[in-house]
């Protein structure tokens, strides 16, 4: 009995897709969804004996390569040797701003969140940003950010290398086109439609007529994912690897 | 060169910038209450690049003038509650930046060079903020081309955590160079550790590549398990139950003084 | 990963920007007689921060179109006799340069910046030379304060030998950070090794903590004694007799193309 | 019977002299009399139970502190944490630059030296630099270098916390004025005159009209020269201690 394929597995199968061709997926700290994805497409490009893929974990031990100190990963990013990373935002907004530090009039925000972090450095130089964010709610999806803490597109002539590629949120799949600027939903997710996704999105965005869903995992991916995936992430994110693990079984006995 | 907590947190005085490293670069949680206690006030923090804990605990207790920092929360365990309590109330002065603005800024201090320059930042309003910062034409492009310098950070002591130091007053930061920047950039630099060996940490080069020289160190003093709550790369793991503990009492300013003047304040052995 | 020596040498093309370290550092003369044998030319080659042997054997190969360095010399063997020879012909490009410009200059190409602002250089006939530099008046000076900026330098390929690498790519370089630098600075590294160890080098902190990660490193080579007959860092010391050999030799044309064509090119086991 | 004192030693305790109210003097790369001066003043403040004076010596494994690479002497002077430091030059001119970088015509210099190394950047910024070459002759000391590496004295309103505070030959020592700007013949050593130096000198210098002799050290400071600083100086030079340790007795012997 194969257990269902999870949204959380949906999720993780589609970071996979978004990251394809990239040879160097930096991952923040506590986001063990991304993890996971950059890790699938990693197994992936194992099984078909195509060019390594490099994961670097923020604050794990077993997939952090760097020695220079917390200064590295956006050195490394300068140097154009990160392709992907991921960001979110407590706010983001129909051209791709995102917001990391409050709600309200700054600096006495109302809501006061940790703070930018590296965002305003990587979403300029690192060419393939996802942004991710599962609640996808109006409070998030913002017509216009109270606070810029990285802007999705620039002005010309400002030094850009990188930027928004794609926003993935729990009911569906945005891509980012810059010259617009703007999102356009790709897919939803199975169990969301267009008209909820519209409900909860404060901004304005493009989208086919004939929508499509969100692609399932073939059995080959998701049996890679739910085996030496698993098996790795368990080492950086225990909790969240167990359980994943738990749904599985439980989805397998209830199937 | 070793000497007591309270002995160092009393060279703290009003208005001092310090500097203080990120959750798992090694925080010297053991100096928290001493520098409490000893009450020095008005002062600047840097956090290098993020700040947790301490910065939480420094700010509740009324000591802190302003942050400059990328972040501040408590990471699993959720918002930092006194800072952000302060930010509603305007209570301290908010220097926001970005991870690489605050390594930029220690790097200029290392070199001694009044500015980095630094892609990213133009359209932000983290730059719009900070009018310490400029915006220049590079002068290397054929045509214009904005890049944001950041001035020097002279902090005026860097207070980190390692496992050891030796009886010379080299000081192993390991992997974490983020901590010889701090130490490169600040007049004076306060380290606590785990435990002081006999061996000189130079006499090898395997130790040696992952030393802070006596050079740049002002005091050690030893203080097992002095990351607590906090984890010590290679040493022993963040406590996140107190994480949690601290964040659920610190969501009042009762709770926090109560979590403060509370016994556990120090970790189990 | 791990290749021979020719096929590393073959990589280079002309024309390309060349970085190699300091005498002390781990100069990889293992790769020099296969580079000669190679034989792209037009190399421009910058000195981190200085160069030697291995760059007057380029240059008196003929290989070399430019030299960037701080000096250029045999050290205790004095003068560098093939570098000074073309400095005479003019048959060089010189860009001199003072160590820390190298350093700021490489500095810049891994924060991903344009360009480094250093205090010095004011008023000295290195900085006249360099038009490839530009001089700016301070942004946050009160009144006039002129500051040079380096450009970023960005070479094609580093160069240089070290202890050990592990499987995995990594490599040992100890508190020798500049090679890291170089690493970072480059499109391409070149390492050559002592020795390749089982183990990752990542895997203790103490080794990590000296460790320069593959991520950086495009190739290893093995060649033991390869930084011959310069010394290595905790691995051999450097043997003078042999270098004040190639100083003799190498006062004429004639002597160095002897010296190059003997049979003594390779460390005694 | 004590040897006499040679000029080497009445060289290095001139150095230790000048050196003397500096926590941190750092020494290049094959400078053993600058070396044996700043050992020396690390003795003696040790026997006077003053602060201790931190010594570091470029390529030397035991008194080298650094851990951050060929950068860090730089860093460490432009912290202000170096307070003095020892340059030469192939020609210092009397307003105090230093050419280390050829003769003649740049770049095609007819006779070219190994270049400026950290002089252009540590001339600015460490107080207290001793320009030191044993060498007194009118090609070393001339009117005007071809080739400025480092310059003596700046333009009011450039950046400069350091450099020249005096100058060491085997004829005599000068101090520098920074406000004239020029060299002044504050001692001759002994067996020299004011005349050889005069000859021997391409530029203009002050002095007063009775000269000193430059001191010989008393008996104590000899002592410790001639025991711990040789012992420590064996660490990084062994032939030139060994060479001194063979005057010394010599002298002894003949005296």
């Amino acid at each position: 009995m194969t257990a269902p394929v999870s949204a959380r597995e949906i999720l993780i199968c589609s970071i996979a897709k978004l990251l394809d061709g990239s040879r160097h997926v930096a991952v923040g700290a506590s986001s063990p969804i991304p993890a996971a994805g950059a890790m699938l497409l990693r197994a992936l490009k194992d099984e078909m004996r195509a060019e390594k893929v490099r994961v670097s974990i923020l604050g794990s031990v077993e997939h952090n390569f760097f020695t220079n100190g917390s200064a590295e990963l956006f050195d490394c990013a300068g140097q154009g040797r990160i392709d992907a990373f991921f960001l979110g935002g407590g706010q983001i907004d129909g051209v791709g701003n995102i917001n990391l530090v409050g709600v309200g009039d700054y600096p006495r925000s109302s809501v006061r969140w940790p703070g930018s972090f590296g965002s305003a450095y990587l979403y300029f130089v690192v060419p393939r940003v996802i942004l991710f964010r599962e609640e996808h709610t109006p409070r998030v999806f913002v017509d216009r950010v109270d606070f810029i803490s990285a802007p999705g597109v620039s002005e010309p002539g400002v030094y850009r290398t990188g930027g928004p590629y794609a926003l993935l949120t729990g009911k569906g799949l945005f891509s980012f086109d810059r010259t617009r600027p703007g999102f356009r939903l790709e897919s939803v997710h199975p169990g969301h439609s267009l008209k909820e996704i519209k409900e909860a999105t404060g901004f304005e965005f493009d989208h086919n007529d004939d929508l499509s869903i969100t692609p399932t995992p073939d059995a080959a991916t998701l049996k890679l994912l739910r085996g030496r995936v698993l098996d790795e992430l368990h080492e950086t994110y225990p909790d969240f690897a167990a359980q994943m693990r738990r749904e599985i079984s439980a989805g397998a006995t209830s199937a | 060169m070793h000497t007591d907590l309270e002995a160092l947190a009393r060279q703290i005085e009003p208005g001092m910038r310090i500097a203080l490293p990120v959750d798992y670069a090694g925080v010297s949680m053991a100096m928290t209450r001493p520098i409490i206690d000893h009450g020095a006030s008005d002062l600047d923090l840097v956090c290098v690049p993020t700040g947790g804990l301490q910065v939480d605990m420094l700010v509740g207790a009324g000591l802190v003038r302003s942050v400059e920092t990328s972040a501040v929360s408590l990471g699993e365990a959720g918002g930092a509650p006194r800072f952000n309590q302060a930010v509603r109330d305007g209570s301290i002065g908010l220097r926001d930046a970005t991870c690489p603005a605050i390594h930029a800024g220690l790097m200029a201090a290392q070199k001694g060079s009044p500015f980095t320059a630094m892609r990213g930042l133009i359209g932000t309003d983290i730059l719009k903020n900070r009018d310490d910062w400029r915006v220049i034409d590079n002068p290397f492009a054929q045509s214009g081309d904005p890049i944001v310098l950041i001035p020097a950070i002279h902090p005026d002591i860097a207070i980190f955590h390692a496992p050891m130091a030796d009886r010379f007053g080299n000081v192993w930061i390991g992997r974490r160079r983020e901590l010889a920047a701090m130490a490169y950039a600040s007049k004076m630099t306060f380290v606590t550790v785990e435990r002081i060996v006999d061996e000189s940490l130079l006499a090898s080069e395997t130790l040696a590549a992952g030393t802070l020289p006596a050079l740049y160190v002002s005091e050690i003093a030893v203080a097992p398990r002095g990351a607590w709550p906090y984890g010590l790369w290679g040493e022993y793991q963040t406590d996140t139950a107190e994480l949690l503990r601290y964040a659920k009492a610190a969501r009042t300013a009762e709770g926090f003084a109560a979590y403060m003047s509370g016994a556990v304040t120090e970790p189990a052995q």
